[in-house]
């Protein structure tokens, strides 16, 4: 089971998800980054270009 | 004070380009990219560049650990002491630095590059980010002792680590530190061109407050491009020159106007 | 004043060595090789090394334009600059410098290498040399302001061409012109072994008055690193430690006089 | 034809003598370096050992 850290919503996560992946989260809808088997933390913000 | 960019293109004339420099009596500073030297180095050690395209539509190369070592070789190695070189036998004291040292450029690691794979939207991280800061007390030190700074990727993020990034946003850290007058980005093209496959169409100006406008319209690495030299604005640049890197005297052409000159 | 010349060893455990100067509460100055990353390199592009023989004895690589390509790729960017990141996550402020940039290294190229080719004598020419002076200013100014010079080759000829030299005899001009109490020297050896193929047979001290009779026995590339430790103590040098450079700690351990301490 | 830059004295180079190769002159003994069909300089002095 995974827990939304904005919300602490707990939910399964799909089995096709991978690592860095980015859903949201089905109660409060923010934004999540996969970061493991059942764990996941709040996307960064998206900004506006990066790198090279 | 004049910011130089030299293009990494395999076609800019970087001869040209020292000698005329050499006969300038405005001081100046140089910032090179190296991308043509990276991608053959790349592929001749069996590494091919990625691009990742962000889901907004910017292009940035996918930069683990082995592209940074790759960009040493190409950037901080090759082309900077090549460069180092030739202005070393036009009498420019030149003294190559890449944003790690002294902490020549400061900069921020990117959060992840949102990307869709597979119809997911995924995050990558990697070792690139955006410059956001100059050590001015180190150039102006280097300059104030007769040195010519040039300078390349990569930078120096809050983690201490290399990290990847747009030479064009370089040059407008760099701008903000310096407020140098004109700026110079020398490219394997005439200038800005309305119709990237027809050198013939050359835009010669463009008003710094229209520059919104071709951004919108670009995409991928030129959205970039046009971005960046939208800031140089915003930093009290008074004029910036895209001119031909390839030409034969690309510097005095380019100050003469030959190219887009954006004001 | 440290000197601390890291070798280009693939198994020199450079992280602890920049901990180890972290600690440090004298100034020091770093002088590196990148021998196993340039040789790999070449190898990769399909340029493998020549060494020339000299009818006299000594070893040196066969510095065509290509190969001082490669050694700007590996010395000069990848060393470097993986040498100066560690530094700066290690609260050194390093600038990465080679004999090109500032001038900080002048030589003089040679006037060809006399080797035996089918039985005949034959000169060849190449860009290699000897180095000849150091560009102090640049140095003390970097160090005045709290930065750590990081230098490598290639150096600057009479022709202001890059080329090729002997890293320990970058050490020495560089004691000429510094002064430096101790210089320590970090190899892939516990330090001078009485026979190279014996780790155990650590030669623990040697007298600096009797260096001469240690290069007479010795040949190639040892002949050539005993002269150039030989000359050190020409410039008041007053002790050279040899020292092993894979070890946890190998200049906290050289310090402690674990090596060959040589005075 | 060569000429010893040192004496004057003209001969003729070996037919299989390479460029950069080391000869003396067979007159003053000089040692000479082949540059060209036809041509020689002084060999620059030995120097004690040179580059990496």
């Amino acid at each position: 089971m995974a827990e939304c850290p904005v919300c602490g919503y707990e939910f399964d996560l799909p089995p096709n998800t991978e690592e860095g992946e980015i859903i949201s989260c089905e109660d409060c809808g923010s934004e999540l980054e996969v970061t493991g088997k059942d764990s996941v933390q709040e996307a960064p913000a998206e900004e506006e270009d990066w790198g090279e | 004070m004049i910011i130089v960019k030299i293009g990494g293109g395999s076609r800019i004339n970087v001869k040209g380009i020292i000698v005329d420099l050499a006969a300038l009596d405005e001081e100046f500073i140089i910032v090179h990219g190296a991308n043509a030297l990276r991608d053959k180095l790349a592929e001749d050690l069996g590494q091919p560049k990625q691009v990742l395209t962000s889901v907004k539509g910017y292009n940035s190369v996918y930069s683990d650990e082995k592209l940074i070592d790759v960009m040493m070789m190409a950037y901080a190695g090759l082309r900077n002491k090549r460069i180092v070189e030739l202005c070393q036998q036009n009498g420019i004291n030149a003294v190559g630095l890449t944003g790690l040292d002294g902490k020549t450029v400061l900069g921020q690691r990117n959060q992840g590059i949102r990307v869709y794979e597979n119809k997911k939207q995924k995050l990558i991280r990697d070792f690139s980010g955006k410059p956001q800061s100059i050590n001015k007390d180190l150039l102006t030190l280097l300059m104030g002792n007769g040195y010519v700074p040039v300078i390349t990727v990569p930078i120096i993020d809050e983690l201490n680590c290399a990290i990847n990034t747009e030479n064009d946003d370089v040059v407008r850290v760099l701008q903000a530190a310096i407020k140098a007058d004109t700026i110079i980005n020398l490219i394997e093209a005439p200038g800005f061109l309305k119709d990237p496959e027809d050198e013939g169409s050359l835009i010669p100006a463009i008003a710094a407050t229209d520059l919104e406008v071709h951004e919108a319209r670009a995409d991928g690495r030129m959205k970039r491009k046009m971005m960046a030299i939208r800031r140089l604005f915003e930093h009290r640049a008074s004029r910036v020159i895209i001119a031909d890197g390839r030409s034969e005297h690309p510097v005095s052409d380019a100050l003469k106007g030959k190219g887009t000159v954006i004001q």
